[in-house]
């Protein structure tokens, strides 16, 4: 059984320099107020692992906006202009990954794999300065395994075992984030008694879970 | 999506919308199909409703249908470049690593994407300029090299620029040849032997897509002009 | 839409000599009535890739004792003492794999990668004529994916659409493998209306679906 | 699972009882366990039930319980051995990438498996003697390469044979150094030294455990006798 804490409790273990996976797609899905939470203590210096760097005033865009990160690997930054902008002053470092590949090495770290073979990213510059290998004949990019300090992630419904569930297109990075973190942090519109969400019903297995934000007073 | 447009197209329709409605004529029943944002997102709307074709986003859901009404948006239920979408019966939810993997594991029948540079090896650039704004390949790379079909929908050159070029100039987005190149001028499609014209625009000559492609075009017998639906 | 065929049919489709992916457990998930229509029809020199054999008189253990399989990969066959003497007496040829690395090479054929790293079966019989590559100073076996001419696979629920939900321990191999098989072929104990079973509950979806076997009459 | 026995042991007590209760105080509150079957899955009648532990069968779910009444039996809950189980409440469904992800990734607290042979480096053989029938490992080499903890409950010899040796002549589980070894006359801790003799069992000396050993155990101080619990 696990109590739900504060959002402000939950941000004060994520210490500045921390790396953090976040779910979410262009905000969909992202623990919005998690992030909030770390703004609000002044986080600085994180290393975000995300899909996307959604907009300003949207989700990862608020720890844009707000300084606090300063490395970024993510697969897609354009619709957040500000992140652009940091990257060519050189306030945030960004690796651009192929999004399927950045799931997989998230996916790699979390299942305890020690990377992934993939042809995505051959021939561009994608393959720079990366191991690559031939298997019967093909080849293909060594892809490594990526783990977080802290997963932060969004669910529809939790247990207070810690059992998740998942909406539509909110899924996303999140069932795979779960996998990756050293601790994790889950925000649930809804946390509901033990024994509610079936079995079958399950896709985050609560004993991977570390902590969850209570809801909304 | 949002509704089928019959009829014999005018000559008079405007350049994504030749291209839209030629990419269309690709897509089979049943078929799982991507369509890229912008103008690969339109092809939805020339493709017959009796198609049972399954449209997937990559954010997450097999079975993406037309936009909502006003007041109906769910905040979990988007396309992926952000937009509000509804579920057709029979649609899945799915996570990032099963879109992948069905993207990546040849089970997308057909990937539509737009285009920056395509050259006489059938290679695509696609998501970026050196010099400007990066916005990051995001699904991109992995459509290229996973979907089963990809059709690049682009206009044929941008601003006088050729953009059907001897040899990418743009960083590639993968190694893949890809399946067709749709035009508002020319159907081209890539082979071993090089950039075959299929098809011309509607009263589109011959003589003008060669004078708005740097590539070398091969061209055998009547080129047929591209049926639009 | 998809109709549903009968067990003799689907048989039909799955020629002598194929490789064939097949879901269970222990018997557990496994496509009995697909199994008995193998059986029945006399399908021989298959190559079975599944978690373990069953045991005599139950899933898999039927093809066995009927010599359809003339070469499996498992990871398990000791609950069933004849595929063991059919192995010594080499009627069959088993490679056994680590039941995690199998479900990772199936994984990996069914999700386009050229395969996985991992540490299990180093310094054991397992890495005997692998490729071992280092990575961040740790070493690691390449092992290959494994896709399936056939996948042949249990379902609890199937819509006519194809989209599959599964019940408890008979999960197991079966949602990985239907992403590894170039034809699958699903046995769900029930189909219902296009509809009826909402996205967020679909655990496969039906695009990656062939047929279906139509329920008991 | 069927119910905590309490109370001081008896000296009578069988050595499987004994080791089962000796791996069973290794347990703490909220940990995720995986016991293999046989002689580790006798280790969950010691734990007791407050402590909120959740069991793992890795054909597939987590939250696994007791057998059911006769009659209750559902053909699709069964643990890896194949024998019927129930799921408290919280239980999780898995398949088996999900269920080998979480042993192989490192979110299993502790395994408790059968061995064959354990040497002086901690290494573990537990899977195939050559020259007999092999099973197949299954799922032991993930395990026991990927659990947090790897305990490993066994008879301290076979028929007269020494099951703890300098170096295993048996084909290893795996290349990882094992966390604890537990037998009805020895609690032995793998270390970068070599193994260190931590406890012995119920009226047994350590001359004893010397005498059916043939690896070198390091015995420092007095070894203390193990609880059971």
């Amino acid at each position: 059984m696990r109590k739900a804490i504060k959002p402000d409790d939950a941000a004060a273990l994520v210490p500045d320099g921390a790396t953090v996976l976040i779910g979410g797609f262009m905000g969909v899905g992202t623990p919005e107020r998690m992030i909030d939470a770390l703004v609000a203590r002044g986080a600085r210096n994180l290393t975000v692992i995300a899909n996307d760097a959604a907009m300003p005033g949207k989700g990862i865009g608020k720890l844009v906006s707000a300084g606090a990160i300063s490395r970024a690997i993510m697969s897609h930054i354009g619709l957040n202009p500000e992140i652009q902008r940091k990257m060519i002053s050189g306030e945030i470092e960004v690796e651009l990954v192929p999004q399927g590949t950045l799931v997989e090495r998230i996916r790699a770290g979390g299942v305890g794999l020690g990377g992934v073979l993939t042809a995505t990213g051959l021939g561009t510059p994608v393959e720079d300065g990366k191991q690559v290998i031939e298997v019967d004949g093909k080849r293909y990019l060594v892809e490594k395994p990526i783990l977080g300090d802290f997963a932060l992630i969004a669910a529809q419904q939790a247990d207070y075992s810690g059992n998740l569930t998942y909406s539509l297109t909110a899924h996303n990075f999140n069932p795979i984030m779960a996998l990756a973190g050293r601790m994790v942090i889950v925000e649930p519109e809804l946390i509901v008694p033990v024994g509610v969400i079936p079995p079958d019903a399950v896709k985050t297995p609560g004993v991977i879970i570390d902590h969850m934000l209570a809801r909304v007073a | 999506m949002e509704q089928q447009v019959t009829g014999r197209p005018h000559s008079g329709m405007s350049a994504k919308e030749v291209i839209a409605r030629r990419v269309a004529q690709e897509v089979r029943p049943g078929m799982l199909v991507n369509l890229g944002i912008g103008l690969p997102s339109l092809v939805a709307n020339y493709i017959p409703h009796d198609y049972g074709v399954f449209f997937q986003a990559e954010n997450g859901v097999i079975g993406l249908g037309a936009r909502p009404p006003e007041g109906m948006e769910d905040p979990h239920l988007t396309d992926a470049g952000g937009s509000f979408v509804t579920a057709v019966p029979g649609a899945a939810s799915i996570d990032s690593a099963m879109s992948f993997g069905i993207i990546r594991g040849g089970h997308l029948d057909m990937t539509v994407l737009g285009g920056l540079q395509v050259d006489e090896r059938g290679f695509l650039a696609n998501w970026m300029v050196p010099g400007k704004m990066v916005p990051g390949m995001g699904g991109a790379m992995d459509l290229v090299a996973g979907a089963k079909r990809v059709i690049v929908a682009m206009v044929h050159s941008a601003k006088g620029e050729a953009k059907i070029v001897p040899e990418c100039t743009l960083p590639l987005t993968a190694l893949r040849r890809v399946s067709l190149l749709v035009t508002e001028l020319a159907v081209i499609e890539p082979t071993a032997d090089g950039l075959v014209l299929r098809e011309r625009g509607p009263d589109i000559s011959v003589e003008e897509i060669l004078a708005q492609t740097t590539a070398k075009l091969i061209v055998t017998g009547d080129v047929p002009t591209m049926c639009l639906g």
